[in-house]
């Protein structure tokens, strides 16, 4: 079967993760010995063990083997198609794949394939001929901050700080704030340089942008990691009640720095819930349930107005929260 | 004068005895490798059943197959006394430039030729630079290492680039005799490549610039020719690692080949090859490419986490120059 | 005399390196005062015996003790402390610091409590030891600076630094010119005089009998004999040296009148100006000079080493512009460098490897090397040449200066080129090779090679030379054939003008 | 004889007459640096004007101070002959170690003191392993490269670490003089390194090693030693960049000193330092940091977009080494 390149954001195939159960009942009960896998982009990052938190609350929920496992570091594209590859080897009932790249994972997607084995691509990059999707839409985080400044500013001088040049994530992000920005009246992208994801580069990128633009009014930084390297440099400048601040990700720290009145917000996509329901999907394809290719996770733009609602450390009151919107 | 004979044959018969055991072809030192990459396996073999399983070897086999590609450039560089930073980009740039051709409708063998042209363009670029300009190696990699990341990202806007024919993809996925075909293809040029050190005068010159440059130069060996052509050369294998890897993936991506160079440097040194030039072997380091490829096919085996991975990396990494060392105190 | 303790006494010293004994039962004494040669070919353990002396080297047998004193040596420092200092062979020196670091590198003169390094008190003594070697040295200046043979001198001066009981001394004349040898000789009868023991390895006879009051005689890493100089003629330790006797042979000429290489008006703007000569094929070109004149330039300008700056070069009538020593070779000029370590050979190759180096063409077939054909041939040559161990797989690096010499002349014969250029043949080459590497020199002139032989022994130069070319400060002086060729003319030709002058006008008051 | 003397002087008095312009402490090599920095300066001045403010400039140094940090300690250790890649795990493991201290209560000094003790021991199993073992440096703090990264992410779950007091901070973040303290921090320390290099018997050891190791163990030079104390000068260099970082950013980031040992290399290399060992200098490395922080500083200011950035930085290495070696030449 030849199935179109995936576009997660634009598939016409899709659901809400809210609908899961009342489109296809209740979570059917395992086999007993069932076995997932997980290979997860890197552990260096909070997003992505909280993801795997999620996974693996739902297999311990239900009686589920599972592992998972990362490449050693963020960029190390064989390295993560080595893992996938001896996951595989290993007999797992289905795999869960958040890849470094659209592609570096393609060899594993197809020998997963030719054993039957079902893989779920989660978030992040989007491998093109994958039967299965989960997660949030890249794009939509930048977005849905530019939104914020459109809604709460008179406009102004903004400034990006972008991931790693050419990763996926980076480029859409980036992308969608500056797209939707633009469109506005009044609002200006006078700096858009990248800073690796490292919280260092990012402050000194900051710093420097702010000798060029005092009178800027935010930053948006690919994640939150970086986010919080502008804060500091915000703060050092003196500037932290004329520039807001946002990240990507809603790590915990980014939710202490929102507390602290630092970060102005950041956007959650719910790494824990997302893995929960991602797993949720994979016991459903071996069940052999017939879902639709993209299942959509919830996202949220995170400020200190609605903080609290959303800082929930049970993912159960947390569904309820999304539900309730 | 007979009993001078006596003496020196009785002294080096202990080493000679030794060697001819072994196949000529393998060195004292690649033994000493060999017998590393044994106990690795022995040490897997006992704690994962898998482990051992044929399947599972040609699985390490192919995935060592990239880093192997690279490591042999990287080993010739290195012998010359240099050392090639930017075989990652490198790859990237000769990536995307055939994809986008093979994309584009060009036949296939002509876009895998302007794929190895482009890998061996930014070798020349290096060679060049550090031969006639004289400027150090390091450096000069370092320099590439942006530069070409730089021009792959700007030529495909930093997208990857897809629709690589079916054709192409279906050799470098399939298998000779079950072999996966990477594995073949690493494995023919590697013993081209152990001919040209071993038995062409280009491996003579290699070896005497990277041990001597100068006497080298007073003895006729075209230094600046030799420099380049190893550049080249890795140039040229990092191209054929980014071809086979678009194959396997069935896309080219400007960021592939990403930190490459520290696992091809890597795998040279765990075979011989000695950073100050001079010095290093074919089949060492193809044996060190698989040692770093079971090591980590082991430890994803046993499920260890990823921050122990690194760990165990970093300790084998370190145990393997040691094992090394040792055995070679007494070669 | 008898009963006296002796200042150092060896014992069964062995020592072996992988494949070979390079000292095997090796017993001698030193006694105070004494300047004791230590004789030997290239290749008899004479290096290794100093470098096990002065704790480079670890011996695997046998003992060493000095004043009656067992000596435990663990690393270089012990040697020192129990006042043993050594001369090296191979220059030991760090280029990127000056002759002053160069000396007290080690144990330098410390100020500001021991913090930094006295440097000024440090060029201070420098200057004074230097004074009486070589006044013009620096202290100041970075000792790659200098040239090769103050270099020497820096490496002698320091072992005078630690006021040694004994100092042994490899080949320290090796690249010293003749005056220079001379105070040198006189520095040593001081010592001597001051009680210093002295051990002295050289292969020049006349400089062992003039310094020398014993010798002790090594050959393949065995004690031959120890001689008492006074007792002894040169003949006699050569003969025990080598295991056979060896003739002087006078020079026979093999020159013809067809011109194998024209050099006219070469020069490289910095050092050398407007050389021109003519060398024939089957003549032996001597070239005399001080040192510092500018004779290794010079080859290394025809050798396509250096790029001239004006000038032209015709081989076999052909006009060329060598722009790397490749092209040279290709027209046929091969040089045996100076200063072999560095721009002679490749230390971990084998000798084949290093031989075959410039003939790789002829070496292979279809792109590949014969190796059986190429071992062959080099086992030959080198086993004409005498080379030992005699075995061409071994790596170069593992043999004696002089053997690596004969691996180097081997290079170019492989090569089969028709100028062969010397620079300095035979320095620290043994009496028995070194005839050898002439009768070679002569059977290659009478094959019609055109040969030209730079050599700052005199005794070298007439004994090879069809005739002999003078330089002086980078340009070629005089030219000088037949009954010309004296050491007397060589010498006055050699001096520079303004030395001359003011010698004759410091000469006259007295 | 004293023609000689004459011909000595004369030859050397070009070169001396040049360096008596020169303030004794910079040297020919460092002045071509200099030069470099400056035409880096006047270009982006011309293009940018807020780039040749003072406050961009104090900022500049700022930026460049982490790198200069690092840089130093490389210099040192490629001076004798070795490399660190080591530097950016070992940074990330002091930081941590001083940052975990710092936010569990331990008094501020005793912190700083055990995150300096974490670098140090880092660059002494580095050392000892190549100083006793006699491995490859290149090698050793590869697998340093991987182990200290390992731990530190082991030892923090891979979480940064928040809490840095807050006095701390505030003197990180404040100035001397209108001097943002950690450039004095690293002036001071620079100061300090070039006495060690230029005027200490152990700056004279580094020399010796890397120069002529040979040359050096003959001389009574303590080999081991020496080349054990540049890897933990390294190791505690890396520390202070750690708890300078610590302090600006609030955080340790065990994932902190990605890539740093490249800049660091780059740095020294811009500024003399030779890989083959035996040449480096304190001053051309600080320039060289400057060099890189002053491109990087410069792009952002003109936004240049992010692919260019890498493209703009790739040629600017290879420039900097070409003009370098165009002025070395002659000096
Ligand atoms: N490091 C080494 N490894 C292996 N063999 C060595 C080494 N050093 C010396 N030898 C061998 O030991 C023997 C003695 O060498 P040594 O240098 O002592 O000779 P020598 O008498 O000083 O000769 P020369 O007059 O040429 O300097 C030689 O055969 C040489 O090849
Ligand atoms: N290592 C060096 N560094 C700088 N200059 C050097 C060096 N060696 C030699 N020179 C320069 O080259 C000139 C000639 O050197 P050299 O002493 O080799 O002359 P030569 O006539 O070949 O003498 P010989 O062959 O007897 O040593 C010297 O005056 C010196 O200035
Ligand atoms: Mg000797
Ligand atoms: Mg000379």
């Amino acid at each position: 079967q030849d199935l179109a390149p995936l576009n997660s954001d634009e598939e016409p195939d899709r659901m809400e993760w809210s609908e899961l159960d009342a489109r296809f009942g209740e979570l059917p009960a395992p086999e007993a010995g069932t076995a997932v896998g997980g290979v997860s982009k890197t552990l260096t990052n909070e997003y992505w063990r909280s993801l795997g938190e999620g996974y693996e609350n739902l297999a311990q929920e239900y009686d589920v083997k599972f592992a998972y496992q990362a490449a050693p570091s963020e960029g190390d594209q064989l390295g993560q198609l080595s893992i996938a590859e001896n996951m595989i080897l290993q007999g797992y009932d289905a795999l869960l794949f958040s890849p470094q790249t659209d592609n570096n994972l393609q060899p594993a997607l197809e020998t997963a394939r030719a054993q039957g084995i079902p893989v779920l691509n989660v978030n992040d990059a989007v491998i093109p001929s994958v039967e299965h999707y989960v997660g949030n839409v890249q794009r939509d985080n930048g977005v849905r901050v530019a939104q914020w400044f459109i809604d709460n500013t008179e406009g102004g001088k903004l400034a990006v700080i972008e991931g790693q040049p050419g990763v996926f994530a980076a480029g859409q992000r980036t992308d969608g704030f500056t797209s939707t920005i633009e469109e506005a009246e009044g609002f200006e992208v006078v700096a858009s340089v990248p800073a690796n994801w490292s919280r260092e580069q990012a402050y000194d990128a900051a710093s420097t942008i702010l000798q060029q633009h005092p009178d800027l009014i935010g930053f948006y930084a690919n994640n939150d990691g970086m986010a919080l390297g502008v804060v500091e440099a915000v703060k050092n400048a003196g500037l932290q009640e004329q520039v807001a601040v946002f990240g990507t990700d809603g790590i915990s720290d980014a939710y202490a720095s929102i507390r602290a009145g630092d970060l102005t917000g950041t956007v959650d996509s719910f790494p824990v819930l997302t893995g929960e329901v991602a797993m949720e999907v994979a016991l459903r394809l071996v069940a052999g349930q017939d879902l639709p290719r993209v299942v959509a996770t919830p996202q949220a733009l995170i400020t200190a107005d609605n903080i609290e609602q959303y800082a929930v450390e049970d993912t159960a009151a947390l569904r309820d929260t999304l539900l309730a919107q | 004068m007979s009993s001078k004979m006596t003496d020196t044959t009785d002294a080096t018969t202990p080493a000679r005895g030794l060697r001819s055991v072994l196949p000529a072809s393998l060195s004292l030192r690649d033994a000493g490798t060999l017998l590393g990459l044994v106990l690795i396996l022995i040490v897997f073999a006992s704690l994962n059943p898998v482990f051992l399983t044929a399947p599972n070897l040609l699985n390490i086999l192919q995935q060592s197959s990239i880093n192997a590609c690279i490591a042999l450039g990287m080993t010739f560089v290195i012998i010359s006394g240099g050392i090639d930073l930017s075989v990652g980009p490198t790859a990237a740039l000769s990536a995307v430039a055939g994809a986008a051709l093979m994309a584009a409708g060009v036949p296939v063998p002509l876009a895998i030729l302007a794929a190895l042209a482009t890998g061996m363009a930014c070798g020349l670029f290096n060679g060049t630079l550090i031969a006639f300009a004289g400027l150090q190696p390091f450096i000069v990699t370092l320099g590439g290492l942006s530069l070409y990341r730089a021009l792959a990202l700007i030529f495909t806007g930093g997208n990857p680039i897809f629709g690589i024919p079916q054709e192409f993809r279906a050799v470098i996925n399939g298998d000779v005799l079950g072999v996966p075909v990477p594995v073949v293809i690493i494995g023919v040029i590697a013993a081209l490549l152990w001919v040209v050190l071993n038995r062409s005068p280009f491996g003579e010159y290699i070896l005497a610039v990277g041990g001597n440059q100068e006497a080298a130069r007073i003895a006729g060996v075209p230094v600046a020719r030799t420099k380049i052509t190893v550049y080249v050369m890795s140039g040229g294998l990092a191209s054929v690692a980014a071809l086979i890897l678009t194959g396997r993936l069935g896309a080219a991506d400007p960021t592939m080949g990403n930190l490459w160079e520290l696992d091809a440097i890597a795998a040279a040194a765990i075979g011989g090859a000695s950073l100050m030039g001079g010095k290093g072997s074919v089949v060492g380091t193809l044996l060190g490419a698989v040692i770093l490829g079971s090591l980590r096919n082991g430890l994803t085996l046993m499920n260890v986490q990823a921050f122990y991975q690194l760990l165990a990396t970093g300790i084998i990494i370190i145990l393997a120059m040691l094992i090394d060392r040792a055995t070679r105190g007494r070669g | 005399m008898v009963s006296q303790t002796p200042r150092l006494a060896v014992a069964g010293i062995e020592k072996g390196f992988p494949g070979i004994k390079a000292l095997d039962g090796v017993s001698f004494d030193v006694r105070p005062g004494e300047v004791h040669g230590l004789l030997g070919e290239n290749g008899a353990g004479k290096s290794t015996m100093l470098n096990v002396l002065s704790g480079v080297l670890k011996a695997n047998a046998g003992e060493i003790r000095v004043d009656g004193q067992r000596l435990d040596l663990h690393r270089p420092g012990d040697a020192r402390a129990a006042g043993i200092a050594m001369i090296h062979q191979e220059l030991q020196h760090i280029p990127a610091l000056t002759v002053a670091q160069n000396l007290y590198l080690g144990r330098p003169l410390k100020a500001a409590g021991g913090l930094l390094v006295a440097r000024r008190a440090q060029e201070a003594r420098a200057r004074e030891i230097l004074a009486d070697l070589d006044p013009t040295i620096d202290p100041a200046r970075p000792i790659h600076e200098l040239k090769v043979a103050q270099q020497q001198i820096v490496e002698i001066a320091r072992a005078l630094l630690y006021e040694a009981k004994i100092i042994a001394m490899d080949e320290p004349t090796s690249s010293l010119t003749p005056s220079e040898f001379e105070s040198l000789a006189a520095l040593i009868e001081r010592l001597r005089q001051e009680g210093v023991s002295i051990i002295y390895v050289s292969h020049k006879m006349d400089e062992v009998f003039r310094v020398c009051q014993r010798a002790t005689i090594l050959r393949d890493g065995r004690f031959i004999a120890t001689v008492d100089l006074a007792e002894t003629s040169e003949a006699e330790v050569v003969s025990r040296m080598v295991g056979r006797d060896i003739q002087h042979e006078r020079h026979v000429s093999h020159a013809t009148a067809t011109p194998a290489l024209r050099v006219e008006s070469l020069g490289d703007g910095r050092m050398i100006r407007d050389a021109s000569f003519t060398l024939h094929r089957g003549e032996v070109l001597g070239l005399a000079g001080l040192v510092g004149s500018g004779r290794t330039e010079l080859l290394r300008l025809v050798a396509g080493i250096d790029r001239a700056r004006s000038g032209r070069i015709q081989v076999n009538g052909q006009a060329h512009t060598f722009r790397s020593p490749r092209e040279a070779i290709a027209a046929g000029i091969g040089l045996v460098p100076e200063e072999r370590k560095k721009d002679g050979i490749v230390r971990d190759r084998s000798v084949a490897s290093n031989i075959a180096l410039p003939s790789m063409r002829r070496f292979s077939r279809m792109g590949l090397i014969r190796r059986r054909v190429l071992r062959q041939e080099a086992t030959d040559l080198m086993q004409q040449m005498n080379l030992r161990p005699p075995n061409v797989d071994r790596a170069i690096g593992q043999f004696s200066g002089g053997n690596q010499q004969k691996a180097i002349i081997g290079r170019w014969l492989a090569a089969d080129v028709d100028i062969l250029l010397f620079d300095e043949p035979t320095r620290g080459i043994d009496i028995g090779a070194k005839s050898e590497i002439y009768d070679l020199i002569e059977k290659l002139a009478a094959q019609g090679k055109a040969i030209l032989v730079v050599s700052s022994e005199l005794p070298e130069i007439l004994r090879l030379s069809d005739r002999v070319m003078v330089m002086r400060e980078g340009q070629i002086a005089a030219t000088l054939a037949g009954a010309e060729i004296t050491e007397a003319n060589i010498a006055a030709h050699a001096i520079p003008q303004s030395k001359r002058r003011g010698r004759s006008l410091a000469a006259e008051p007295a």
